[in-house]
């Protein structure tokens, strides 16, 4: 391929949905790589032939900053993302987060289903938003933590767990669950999807796809997933 | 108790169909190798479902091919000594000895003590059985038979791998065990020796069918079997009676056609003795002789000559009540004129008659 | 520790299943054979998280199994240690049939048929027979399992998540360490521990293993 | 299809060593051996992250033996289906050489040595009686390995990365699915597909596996 | 070419120690079961490593626990019968004859076609050993032993599992091998027919040790040894020419102490035969009787009489050139007054001598 991109998997629908298009308007190839960001990141710095790099948090491109292995001034704020509640149900009525709601005593002895709290980024934003909220200590004891966000959503799905904390993209196309709440955006730190160009790309065209994901066209398709393009918020 | 076999069965290469009966005693299958002995063994013990046929072992069908009955193998109550061993590897001496009995329906059974001393397996107990030697395994599988309160006996060529002394001691063993009980017992065996001491039935086969069966006696005293029986197997049974233990280590028996000397034979005076007197024993005389080692001369009447291709000539006489068979040269045949009515001396050395072929109880 | 458990019981329990499994498929001939065994095989194929998924459709609280043996036995898996225990016995499953199987198999029916002529009923021919000389092929397998269900992570933090101190296994602890840039250190102290607990197992068990073989060749 | 071609060469090439290292389990004693079985075993106790992650950093382009092996032979493992294949391999491997081992330690030494006596060295007795013997075994170990590699995923996408057409196997493609809202189906499509070739690979192999047990037994 | 053997070894419950000279020809190795033959066997072939010993094969050294030599099992060149056949059962019965020559360096060796016609085994070749019957497996075992064209022949009770007929046909093809090839074999054996027949060298082993050993002539002929040989296995032998074939199916032979009448012997005349004759199967006469069965009386003196302590005596006998052995009872023993330099007349039966005692040339 012309392009080969190593992203995060969340990414998976949208991102090969403006990979299509944009072929169609270049006739340019581009490959992706799905896989968690700390595999991608390792993986880059072991070497792999990847042109640009998607991470799902800041965390594994700041690493990869760091070791400058990616070229700088490349490096943009691609996407950001909400986090929200979910409950299983159609049209379960919507729930009022604040420090007074009684997180705990809704779960019952039930659980909350989250992304692994301590490592996985929606698990992190997600304590860092009850945190905030003041909620943690009461429900931390009720967490069912998996290994990536997708499977906390199955958890509430199914009905195994009543109530869970996922990105509002994972929200969208779930038709067991309802969004129940959505949590402010200062109730945690920013939610955000950059990407750069990798250092030792040799690729002519990576610079062009990353500037067609920032483009208007690609804008559209990622909010129709769920995310929330930051076109023009990069710091390079 | 009586069994009776009758069926058919094909490998691809092999056919066999039989049928005959054993009563009680031992029923011994005699026939070269690969006649298909093992074959009837299995068949009798169900390891072999037989294409068809009925095994009937006294009123309990076994096996009918028509009516789809086969008993299951654990349900026919065996005693089956391998032509291979088969110990349980894991087990120890004393735990397959015993193992049979783990299932056994509580009965009197063989004696433990008694059949690890007969089988001079005292010392193996509790031994693996991959640190015996070729004949104590085979010991320890006549020992698991029998130990394993049988209904039914299967011995496929037990003593095989054992030398005489050690034949010797368990063959009287065996014929007690036919005589006192009446577990009927399958026999097969190489060993005419082995046969004509032990056989109440005798069932010849060659090539997958029975080519004669009938009482052991009758078919070993009967000249026309000889060419079967192989000719250094021939001989017959006299019926004879202990009447003294001389001083000298000798035996003095009565047959009914007059005084045997054999060396020792450990039995109580009146005791009833069956002799077996192998063909190729017996020398022939026209006159009493004298002056001979051989203490034994007994008066008989020939009562058929049947004179073979080869070199030699069997002799059925009458001696008293019993029948004797003698194989001589054809020259001597026609040298002493012996023809049916002859009248002659039959003599034999006290010291060819085995201990092996002195039987009990007849 | 709480992998210790789950592995052991794991392996435990499905133990007997796996010997049963093995010998219906070593030693019968049956209608749906090739169907059962492609099922035991199925945990192998299947990456993890399908696994685990079904897992969570099957035994879940909604799903059916899961659904009636709360009601009937109280038996809860979902967000317990034996549904980790259930995930990791699944996942080792084909491991554990495959190698008993092939002890079975190698079992000479002729000391099982000596058995039978001795009055030995099927199931007893198989207890005082089989069983024991199969028994080396069960400790590998057993070993095999626990191993597996040592390692096993995919399959469990998808059915039962990952409740500290309740179903989180060494293996999602080392899979959290690993998801943070700088935790890597963490990760290998963690599986140093991991592999020394499952050597050490797997020493102990080859030892077995050899004894009970020394004491069958009887040298 | 990619995920077939990486099965298949990663049993066929794993076999002989597989076989070779069963064989040094089963038949020696030599210091060091608990060390050799316990490496083996070590990718079946470790979470496959942390597999791939070792052999990123053992056989990637910056790793020791993989920089090594770039120079002297031209060969890459980093990021091309070369890569997806030893992955796949060496997750497999514990599996293979158990079920191998267990099929040589029930070969009677005893025909080995009806062997020897007829002049064939320790090679030959191996190829002309043990390897015939050892053919269920040794059948049941790939199928088991290949099952395996069809199903590998965790260390796979670690070490090589999933990228389509090169180093994406199915597995991998099951799981980019199952990452995204939506895409269940198609995962389950792809799951069909792969139970669907593993189950062929295995009702062929017990075939093949009967085949030569029926040779062997003679009946 | 010749062996010497010298080793000791312990088992658990066992230990062995023995010691002797194998020269080209059979050396056979007889005793009761678990005296350690097989074990004796194994060590040569180097499937035993004796904790300490010399074994030497000519000038070649196969084993020396000091200098800490021992040649590799398979660079032996041996061609071993085993006691359990052993059969590779993944090949069929052709891949297991012909598996030794795979290896063999290649020389003359025996004859594939007529080992397989000796053995009876041509029906058999395309079949894999599980379904052959334990004789027919054993053939096959010693047809691969006997094509590995080995340097060394090692058998353990090969013929135990065979009938008479079987056994008859594969004897002399051992005896053609013993006269016309000088590899040494060991052979363990329970029948003393067979050793006889066969052994040219006899060591007699008791619970791991040799008691005696020697040529077998003198060991069988040595009244001393009948204990040890059992009483029915004694016996010695005649070294007779063949004279003519009679047309009755009898040929004379000439032996030193005077003709010698047998079925029929397919020698030409002029063959030189050793004829075993049993102890048991001789009667001693003081005078020439006349008109007996028994076609040959020899005039004999006897050199030696053994009164046992039971009712048998073993009295030895020059009969020509050649010492012979006569069992009969202590009493008759008395009656005709044998001492050492009474002449007598030795009476044989043609027909008691077996074909299987009629060996090859001396
Ligand atoms: N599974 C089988 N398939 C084909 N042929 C077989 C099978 N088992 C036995 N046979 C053949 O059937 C015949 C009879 O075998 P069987 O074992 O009954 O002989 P046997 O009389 O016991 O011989 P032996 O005295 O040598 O043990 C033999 O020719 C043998 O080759
Ligand atoms: N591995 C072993 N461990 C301990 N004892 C053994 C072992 N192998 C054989 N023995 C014992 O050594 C003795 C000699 O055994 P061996 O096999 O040499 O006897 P054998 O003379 O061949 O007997 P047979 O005629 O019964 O085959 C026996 O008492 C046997 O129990
Ligand atoms: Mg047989
Ligand atoms: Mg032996």
């Amino acid at each position: 391929g012309d392009v080969l991109v190593f992203a995060a998997a969340s990414l998976k629908t949208a991102l090969d949905q403006v990979a299509a298009d944009w072929r169609e308007e270049t006739g340019k190839q581009v490959t992706i790589s799905y896989a968690g960001s700390s595999s991608l990141a390792r993986q880059i710095e072991q070497g792999a032939p990847a042109d640009l790099f998607i991470s799902a948090s800041s965390e594994w491109m700041d690493y990869l900053q760091s070791a400058d292995l990616i070229t700088a001034g490349t490096r943009r704020d691609l996407l950001g993302n909400r986090l929200v509640m979910v409950a299983h149900g159609v049209e379960v009525a919507r729930i009022e987060l604040d420090a007074g709601t009684d997180l705990a005593g809704m779960l019952g002895d039930e659980r909350l289903a989250m992304a692994l709290v301590d490592s996985v980024p929606a698990g992190v934003y997600g304590k860092q938003a009850l945190m905030s909220l003041g909620q943690w200590d009461a429900v931390s004891s009720k967490v069912a933590q998996t290994d990536n966000v997708r499977a906390a959503l199955a958890l509430v799905s199914s009905g195994e767990a009543p109530l869970g904390i996922v990105y509002a993209s994972d929200a969208v196309a779930d038709a067991g669950v309802s969004v129940v709440a959505v949590f402010a955006q200062e109730s945690h730190a920013p939610i955000i999807y950059p990407a750069a160009v990798t250092a030792n790309s040799t690729s002519v065209d990576a610079q062009a796809f990353l500037e067609a994901l920032s483009g208007p066209g690609a804008a559209e398709v990622f909010r129709a997933q769920g995310f929330e393009p930051l076109v023009g918020q990069g710091d390079g | 108790m009586s069994l009776s076999v009758r069926f058919a069965h094909r490998f691809d290469g092999f056919a066999l169909d039989v049928a005959f009966e054993a009563p009680s005693g031992v029923t011994a299958l005699f026939g070269r190798s690969g006649s298909g002995k093992t074959t009837v063994v299995n068949a009798v013990a169900g390891l072999l479902r037989p294409d068809n046929g009925h095994l009937q072992l006294d009123e309990t069908v076994l096996f009918d091919a028509e009516r789809k009955i086969s008993v299951p193998v654990h349900q026919r109550r065996l005693g089956y000594v391998f032509q291979e061993g088969r110990l349980f590897p894991h087990l120890s001496v004393r735990q397959n000895l015993l193992y049979g009995r783990w299932f056994a329906a509580c009965g009197v059974g063989a004696d433990f003590d008694h059949v690890v001393e007969m089988l001079g397996i005292g010392d193996l107990l509790q031994r693996q059985p991959g640190r015996l030697s070729g004949g104590e395994k085979q010991r320890v599988a006549i020992g698991r038979a029998l130990l394993a309160n049988p209904r039914l006996l299967l011995m496929d060529e037990p003593l095989a791998a054992l030398d005489e002394e050690r034949k010797a001691e368990i063959l009287p063993y065996l014929e007690r065990l036919r005589v006192e009980t009446d577990v009927p017992v399958l026999y097969v065996s190489h060993s005419m020796a082995e046969v004509a001491r032990l056989a109440t039935t005798l069932v010849l086969m060659d090539a997958g069918r029975v080519i004669r069966s009938g009482p052991a006696a009758d078919m070993l005293s009967d000249p026309e079997n000889v060419p079967a029986l192989g000719v250094r197997a021939a001989g017959a049974s006299l019926n004879a009676t202990v009447a003294a233990q001389e001083e000298d280590g000798l035996t003095r028996l009565q047959a009914s056609a007059g005084p045997l000397f054999l060396p020792r034979v450990d039995a109580p005076p009146g005791t009833r003795l069956s002799i077996r007197i192998l063909a190729q024993d017996v020398i022939l005389s026209r006159a009493r002789p004298e002056g001979l080692s051989a203490l034994n001369m007994l008066p008989v009447t020939v009562t058929a000559v049947r004179l073979g291709d080869g070199p030699g000539a069997i002799i059925q006489l009458q001696a008293g009540e019993d029948l004797m068979l003698a194989r001589i040269t054809r020259r001597s045949a026609l040298a002493l004129q012996l023809e049916p009515g002859t009248e002659c001396f039959a003599i034999i050395k006290s010291v060819a008659v085995a201990q092996s072929d002195v039987g009990g109880a007849w | 520790m709480l992998s210790l458990k789950v592995s052991f019981w794991a392996t435990l329990l499905s133990l007997p299943l796996g010997v049963a499994v093995a010998y219906l498929l070593a030693r019968y001939e049956f209608w749906g054979k090739q169907a059962l065994n492609g099922l035991v095989h199925l945990p192998l194929i299947l990456p993890p998280v399908v696994t685990g998924y079904l897992l969570l459709l099957t035994f879940g609280r909604r799903g059916a199994v899961g659904a009636f043996l709360e009601q009937a036995f109280g038996l809860v898996f979902a967000f317990r240690w034996t549904g980790a225990a259930l995930a990791a016995a699944v996942m080792a499953f084909p491991l554990m049939v495959r190698a008993i199987r092939l002890a079975i198999e190698a079992v000479d029916p002729k000391l099982e048929q000596a058995a039978s002529t001795l009055g030995a009923s099927r199931p007893w021919v198989f207890a005082t027979v089989t069983l024991p000389l199969i028994l080396p092929g069960v400790i590998a397998g057993a070993i095999l399992a626990f191993a597996k269900a040592m390692g096993e992570f995919g399959a469990t933090i998808t059915f039962v998540s990952n409740i500290p101190g309740q179903t989180q296994t060494l293996p999602s602890a080392i899979y959290s360490f690993l998801q943070v840039p700088g935790g890597d250190a963490k990760a290998m102290q963690l599986v140093l521990i991991a592999v020394a607990i499952a050597l050490l197992a797997l020493v102990l068990s080859e030892w077995l293993g050899r004894a009970v073989a020394r004491r069958i060749a009887g040298s």
